[in-house]
């Protein structure tokens, strides 16, 4: 266990960044997002939660695959190259770093997405324990604890100092090169502890901690499918792809190509499973409304991620989207909607 | 002309109506009045034919200017044409400026079938303003940059 | 609120309604969500209060396909997206039935949050018929108090007024909100040197992560596919792949509205990101007041739109050089 | 994806000594969907177009560019040539490489690049052409002609001899226009009324042929072969079918302070008038600013002594509606004004006049019956100057850029009058220059020196000063000699520039027919069509598209009626292809566009789609072909992009724009 007073956190970040790149939550024009650290970022380590989820720093919202140039009538391919220079990725939460194991079993699994797996080998996490969490986290209901998150590096708050623990290898290696910035504090376990305790404390507190998912399993497929319950529920939707973009785990993308003169280039961005050309195809759409476009996504959560993964839900309770709805759905009214009309069905 | 920047070649885009101002640049030509290559004209029915959308799309892919001619108000082929486009340019012109995109590089000139000496001047006041400004940096497509 | 609820019964009993459109009630203090109600079972969760601050008028576009009435409830503001709508023939009167609901102000969680209030458990003085100024707010970490004023909406310290500019019937009292002039911030940013400017919509933009919900709340956006999301133009857009793609739809899909605007607020209310969306659509609102004479989109449904105007003596576009 | 042909035109040299064509064409080959290329010396000649029928026969070309001069001269050309061929001829495009590069670059690499350029953009925009069909539209077989001078007679008696209606609208109460105000005519020197007074006795008992006069084209709407027209019938207050011109009422008015038009306000009239005596119709209207019963209720005299009854004080304006094939404009000129002429003291004295005044001088019906006297004193002058391009060929803003071409000719016509009538007057011209072309015009200018003895000066005149004894104190400059000139005297005829009637400007606007900085109407081709205006159905007669002699004016109405009659004798016109179009399932139906449409083309219908499986009645714009013009507002209006131009549509003029910015 390490100590680190906050006043020489930028010490810190300087020095992590002399040597890799460095992402962490950055205040721009008001909003907390993570960007790249430079000297004259604002780091806001306060904001429980960023705006958009650290997803980018491994899948970002638009990346380029490959170009097609033409010269004459000859076409090169040129393809764009992996990630191949080391990250961090500082000030996550236990729910976004959970998050990251949802996308793993996505791109990870065969056929391999390269371009997330060399970012996943490159980056090495540094999460935060969540100090004072909030009324819209429910990140217990999936197993996830708060005050322990599962990163390289575990980082907690206590008064004016930070404690560091590396978990895993990569969290040593990283814990080496900035070593000498930090103190070495035995007593501080003790001083973590209490902070774990407090924030188990609040956790207990928070409506939605003790939201039951009960029914809601890759078996349910039918049950929930043909409820007549999305017919109410998708109503205020705008369509828009605010819960998507904000979420940690969603992970559809769309490839398009972008015209620049004498070159293609052809990159992937993030889609929405709420825009009405979601997977559009020649013949024309699959969900036609924007009921089944909204039940596609919960579907998905927590129905067709779980018969794939084992039962993992691809939801991590970090209750991004329950904030940002511009209409205030999100997949907690969804979860309570079935409860409440469970019996009457 | 000032040369300040020999390496800088900007490209501009003129769209020009059918009408009025095509046709003073076929004047202007046959005319044999100079003006530099640079400019090059889109033949449109009528200015109220330029959606903002084609001028951000020149800037998008390079543009350093755009220029937009049409037949004098009250001279419209169509009668009342470049009334509406007058005010779409003017409007989509200080939404530019407001957010930060140099104001001269973007214009509207009324030309007509006659006035190639006009064109030709207009096209030489043009080019030398967007000589002055320089590469437009601040509303491109940085991948038609490359 | 009491009084909205049993106005919509009376009118489901009678059969004038074939249902409600208002809000309901959230599972947080703050997050009431627009919802139809067929039953007086059902209004059993209807609330107004002031976080009803979503513009119901763009979902009567749905409600007029519907057999039978809506009851839509509307806020003064609402009534001029409905009378845009109306005008550009995208809902229809007569499937409305529009209950003009009283307003004082809606309040904005976000600019609550934003000032360290945070594991909210309840807030007092949200309710419409509270007289008070202030919000008492509830926390896990202790009560805190919050002017009312202080956890408005944008909008509604440049509230355009208390009139309702179409209705059936009004319920309930308005309060006067406005505080700030409305082109104060436009003024503030014109008068900035061309590189300011930039900076700062650089730095505002930079932020979009095109969700849509700006372009997918506003009721003068009720294309039913957007430009951006056609091959019309070419272009079609998913991502922001390059910065320049963020003005391009900020900027046009200001355009298209421009003159239609009504100047809600609902883009800058549903950013995510908290842009200040409406900086655009106001910058075109002042330009056209400025140059072509005082309008206001939405206050009657049979004016000429600005854009689809002209006199022969309009500004030139070099006017915008010139003003400096 | 379409196969297209680039067509690289030498145009002699005018194109290849410039842009390296060769060049063009083999870079043409490069670009996507490009299959043939060729360059070739005058792709326009029967050969060139021989060579591309045989390239779209041989290659099957889908589409082809022609790289060539301007799209308004040999679009058409292509078109037809591709169409022979059995290609649509809306698969053409022109890259104007001539006119908008070759002429007016000098520097060969840099007009090459701009000519690979455009090819590009006109490749790129063909890649997007879809074939066009042109529809038909009816024509309505009557001619309108607004102005009834010496031009819009000739014309409506051209056209009404070949069998159509014509109607003729004149805004004075006579039709006779200026030439109805000349003495004499040059250089016959026969009578002006002697020759036009026949014609307009024709004009007006012509079966074919209906005269407004005192009217005004009020409202023009439509498009060629199908224009209707508002014409405001001013109230004359004296009924035209029980008038019989007897003119006593003329006689009795007993207000007769109003300056005479005619006359060109030299003498007054009465408010009841017919402007002169051989007026057609032979009708009288009553002037209501002069008339005592319209400014005081009181009088009615002209209604008491009218035998006829005709005097009608109620009538009303009346407008009348009426549709045309065809309309000519035909409206003629004046004088500009001299109030930025100081120098001549035209306003100061009676006794320095213009030119056209000098002609009602000179005039046996004018305000001095014909006799030449000073209209200060009525003394005979015994020193007349005349100073030539008084506000022609100016250079700054007082007056008009251009020569007005008539006046050298009719001053060396006033000179000779005056010499031959009063050999005792001494004339001096001063000019800038002396310009005779025309049959016998220099014979005849040489006679007014050689034979009469006019002065000619070379010279500007500085100054015209009026002295206490009533003389004219002239200061000009005799360039030839290098000496300033001091002269007296008795009477100064300017020869002021001529401009367009200034209503001409109302007129062009209605009929969106285009107008130079001078106020002349712009001809559709300055070479290869003067008689028509760039606006299909609309054709030029006359002064109004520029300076004109009577001869000239009279071939050239009879050429802009031969072009009429050819139009007129169509039962159905083409129209352009080039028209909007909705798409059903992006229209909002919200009325934006037909806001803008000038056409009234846009009307919404309540219909039936399938939007990928929603089925739902929308309510949708639909464009009026035939109404439509294309020129494309309702496309920007749009909000989502569901209008959209044939021919010009949103991609494809992106596609340009992308081709040139690449």
């Amino acid at each position: 266990m390490y100590k680190i007073a906050k006043e020489n956190l930028s010490a810190l970040f300087q020095l992590i960044a002399d040597n890799q790149e460095l992402y962490l939550p950055v205040k721009s024009a008001g909003q907390t997002n993570f960007a790249a650290w430079s000297k004259e970022a604002e780091v806001d380590l306060d904001t429980l939660k960023t705006v958009k989820s650290a997803k980018d720093a491994f899948f970002p919202q638009s990346e380029g695959l490959y170009t097609v140039k033409k010269e004459g009538k000859k076409m090169s391919i040129e393809p764009e190259s992996l990630k191949e220079q080391d990250f961090v990725v500082f000030g996550m939460k236990a729910c976004d770093v959970k998050g990251l194991e949802v996308l793993d079993n996505v791109f990870l699994s065969d056929p391999v997405d390269t371009f997330y797996a060399a970012r996943r080998d490159h980056g090495t996490i540094v999460a935060m324990a969540c100090h004072e969490p909030e009324e819209t986290c429910f990140c217990k209901v999936f197993g996830i604890d708060a005050a322990n998150p599962a990163s390289d590096v575990a980082v907690w708050t206590v008064g004016e100092d930070l404690y560091w623990k590396a978990l895993t290898e990569k969290g040593e290696a990283l814990t080496e090169t900035v070593k000498e910035l930090f103190a070495d504090d035995e007593a501080g376990e003790a001083a973590v502890d209490a902070e774990k305790e407090a924030i188990h404390n609040i956790v207990e507190k928070l409506p939605y901690m003790n939201l039951s998912l009960e029914g809601w399993n890759g078996n349910a497929l039918s049950e929930k499918f043909d409820s007549p319950i999305w017919e109410e529920l998708y109503k205020p939707c705008l369509a828009c792809g605010t819960c998507t973009f904000v979420c940690p785990t969603c992970q559809c993308y769309d490839i398009k190509d972008y015209t620049a003169g004498n070159s293609v280039s052809r990159y992937r961005c993030w889609d929405s499973c709420m825009y009405s050309d979601f997977t559009m195809m020649a013949h024309g759409n699959n969900r036609t409304s924007q009921m089944q476009r909204f039940r596609q996504r919960f579907m998905h959560k927590l129905v067709y991620y779980p018969a794939n993964n084992d039962g993992m839900y691809s939801c991590v309770g970090c209750g991004r989207c329950v904030e940002k709805c511009p209409q205030a759905l999100n997949i907690v009214k969804v979860v309570k909607a079935f409860q409440n009309q469970g019996g009457e069905k | 002309m000032p040369l300040e920047n020999k390496e800088f070649k900007p490209k501009i885009v003129a769209f020009c109506c059918n009408w009025c101002s095509y046709a003073g640049a076929d004047l202007a030509g046959s005319s044999r009045l100079t003006y530099p290559a640079d400019v090059k004209i889109i033949r449109v029915p009528c200015s109220c034919r330029v959606n903002p959308m084609f001028i951000l799309r020149a800037f998008e892919k390079g543009a350093d200017g755009v220029i937009m001619c049409g037949c004098h108000p009250g001279d419209c082929h169509y009668s009342t044409g470049n009334y509406y486009a007058r005010r779409r340019m003017t409007l989509l012109f200080s939404m530019l400026d407001y957010i930060g995109v140099e104001n001269g590089r973007t214009r509207v000139e009324w030309v007509s079938a006659a006035e190639g000496v006009k064109f030709s001047d207009t096209m030489n006041s043009f080019v030398e303003k967007i000589y002055s400004l320089g590469e437009n940096v601040r509303l491109g497509d940085l991948r038609c940059k490359q | 609120m009491q009084a909205i609820i049993n106005r919509a019964k009376e009118l489901l009993a009678d059969g004038t309604v074939a249902r409600v459109l208002g809000w309901k009630a959230g599972d947080l203090p703050y997050n009431p969500e627009p919802a139809y109600f067929e039953t007086e079972e059902e209004l059993k969760d209807f609330v107004y209060n002031g976080f009803c601050g979503a513009n119901l008028s763009k979902y009567m576009i749905e409600a007029s396909k519907l057999e039978g009435k809506t009851m839509v409830c509307l806020k003064p503001c609402d009534t001029y997206s409905f009378n845009q709508l109306l005008k550009e023939h995208r809902v229809d009167r007569d499937k409305a039935y529009i209950v003009g609901v009283g307003c004082k102000g809606k309040l904005d969680i976000e600019r609550i949050k934003k000032q360290g209030i945070k594991g909210i458990e309840s807030i007092e003085g949200a309710e419409i018929s509270d007289e008070a100024e202030t919000l008492k707010i509830q926390t896990i970490y202790g009560e805190k108090t919050l002017p009312y004023a202080d956890a408005m909406l944008e909008r509604c310290h440049v509230c355009k007024g208390k009139e309702h500019m179409v209705f059936d019937e009004q319920i309930g009292e308005s309060k006067e909100t406005k505080d700030a002039e409305r082109f104060d911030e436009v003024a503030k940013i014109e008068a900035m040197s061309p590189e300011e400017k930039f900076a700062f919509f650089q730095s505002e933009l930079s932020k979009c992560i095109r969700c849509n919900a700006c372009r997918n709340a506003c009721p003068a956006c009720s294309c039913r596919k957007c430009v951006f999301d056609s091959n019309k133009f070419d272009s079609s857009q998913k991502a922001n792949a390059d910065s320049f793609e963020e003005k391009m739809f900020h900027i046009i899909r200001a355009f298209h509205v421009a003159g239609r605007c009504t100047d809600c607020g609902e883009c800058s209310r549903v950013c995510p990101q908290g842009i200040p969306l409406h900086l655009f659509n106001r910058k075109f609102i002042k330009d056209i007041d400025e140059l072509y004479g005082e309008y206001q989109a939405g206050e009657d449904t049979d004016s000429k739109a600005p854009l689809t105007n002209y006199t022969f003596e309009d500004a030139e576009p070099s006017i915008v050089g010139k003003r400096g | 994806m379409q196969r297209i042909g680039v067509f690289v035109c030498h145009c002699g040299s005018n194109i290849a000594a410039t842009v390296d064509v060769s060049k063009v064409a083999e870079t043409a080959l490069m670009e996507p969907g490009v299959v043939h290329a060729e360059d070739y010396q005058y792709m326009c000649s029967e050969a060139g177009q021989a060579k591309i029928a045989a390239a779209i026969q041989e290659k099957g070309l889908t589409g082809i560019v022609v790289c060539s001069c301007s799209p308004r001269m040999h679009e058409a050309t292509f078109r037809k040539a591709a169409e022979r061929a059995g290609l649509n001829p809306y698969m053409v495009e022109i890259a104007n490489i001539r006119e908008h590069c070759s002429w007016i670059h000098k520097d060969m690499e840099e007009a090459t690049k701009k000519a690979v350029i455009l090819m590009r953009a006109a490749v790129a925009k063909v890649n997007l052409n879809t074939p066009l069909q042109a529809g038909e539209s009816r024509v309505t077989k009557r001619a309108l002609v607004i102005g009834g001078g010496i031009a819009g007679i000739q014309t409506a008696l051209d056209i009404a001899d070949a069998g159509y209606e014509v109607d003729i609208v004149e805004k004075t109460p006579s039709i006779g226009g200026r030439m109805s105000q000349l003495d004499k005519t040059f250089p016959t020197l026969d009578c002006s009324a002697c020759i036009l007074t026949p014609k307009m006795v024709e004009a007006s008992a012509h079966e074919k042929i209906n005269i407004y006069t005192y009217s005004e084209v009020e409202k023009v709407s439509g498009f060629v072969g199908d224009f209707t027209v508002d014409i405001r019938k001013k109230a004359r207050c004296v009924d035209m079918d029980k008038c019989t011109g007897c003119g006593v009422c003329q006689e009795k008015c007993p207000s007769k302070k109003a300056l005479s038009e005619f006359n060109r306000g030299l003498n007054t009239r009465s408010a009841i008038y017919t402007p002169f005596a051989q007026a057609i119709p032979n009708v009288p209207v009553i002037d209501r600013e002069a008339c005592i019963k319209f400014k005081t209720g009181k009088c009615g005299i002209c209604s008491k002594v009218c035998q006829a009854g005709a005097i009608d004080y109620e009538q009303k304006d009346e407008i009348i509606t009426e549709k045309y094939g065809a309309i000519v404009v035909a409206t003629g000129f004046d004088t500009i004004n001299l109030d930025k002429y100081d120098e001549y003291a035209y306003s100061q004295s009676k006794d320095v006049i213009t030119s056209l005044e000098l002609e009602r001088v000179m005039n046996a019906a004018g305000p001095t019956h014909g006799h030449l006297e000073r209209l200060s004193d009525g003394k005979a002058p015994k020193e007349i100057i005349f100073i030539q391009c008084v506000g022609s060929r100016c250079s700054d803003d007082r007056g008009k850029p251009y020569c007005s071409k008539i006046c050298c000719m009719y001053t060396a016509k006033h000179a000779m009058l005056i010499r031959d009538k009063y050999p005792d007057v001494n004339v001096t011209v001063f000019y800038i220059d002396v310009r005779t072309p025309g049959k016998n015009f220099d014979e005849f200018y040489r006679r007014a020196v050689e034979q009469y003895g006019v002065n000619y000066i070379k010279g500007q005149v500085g100054k015209v000063i009026p002295q206490p004894d009533g003389k004219l104190l002239v200061q000009g400059s005799d360039l030839l000699d290098n000496r300033q000139i001091l002269k007296e005297a008795d009477m100064v005829v300017l020869a002021t520039a001529i401009e367009p009637n200034p209503d001409v400007r109302k007129i062009a606007t209605m009929l969106t027919a285009s107008i130079d900085t001078n106020n002349f109407l712009t001809e559709a081709h300055a070479k290869l069509r003067p008689v028509e205006s760039p606006t299909a159905g609309i054709f030029l007669s006359g002064v109004c598209q520029g300076p004109k002699d009577i001869p000239e004016t009279v071939a050239q109405a009879g050429a802009a009626a031969v072009k009429a009659i050819g139009l007129l004798a169509k039962d159905k016109l083409l129209t352009n292809p080039c028209t909007a179009q909705s798409d059903v399932l992006l229209c909002n139906g919200c009325s934006t566009c037909e806001n803008v449409c000038p056409y009234g083309a846009i009307s919404y219908e309540d219909k039936e789609v399938n939007d990928h499986g929603i089925r739902e009645t929308r309510r949708v714009a639909v464009v009026n072909n035939a109404l439509c013009q294309g020129c494309g507002a309702c496309t920007v209006a749009c909000p989502s992009g569901a209008m959209d131009l044939q021919g010009f549509s949103n991609r494809q003029i992106i596609a340009e724009v992308d081709a040139i910015c690449r």
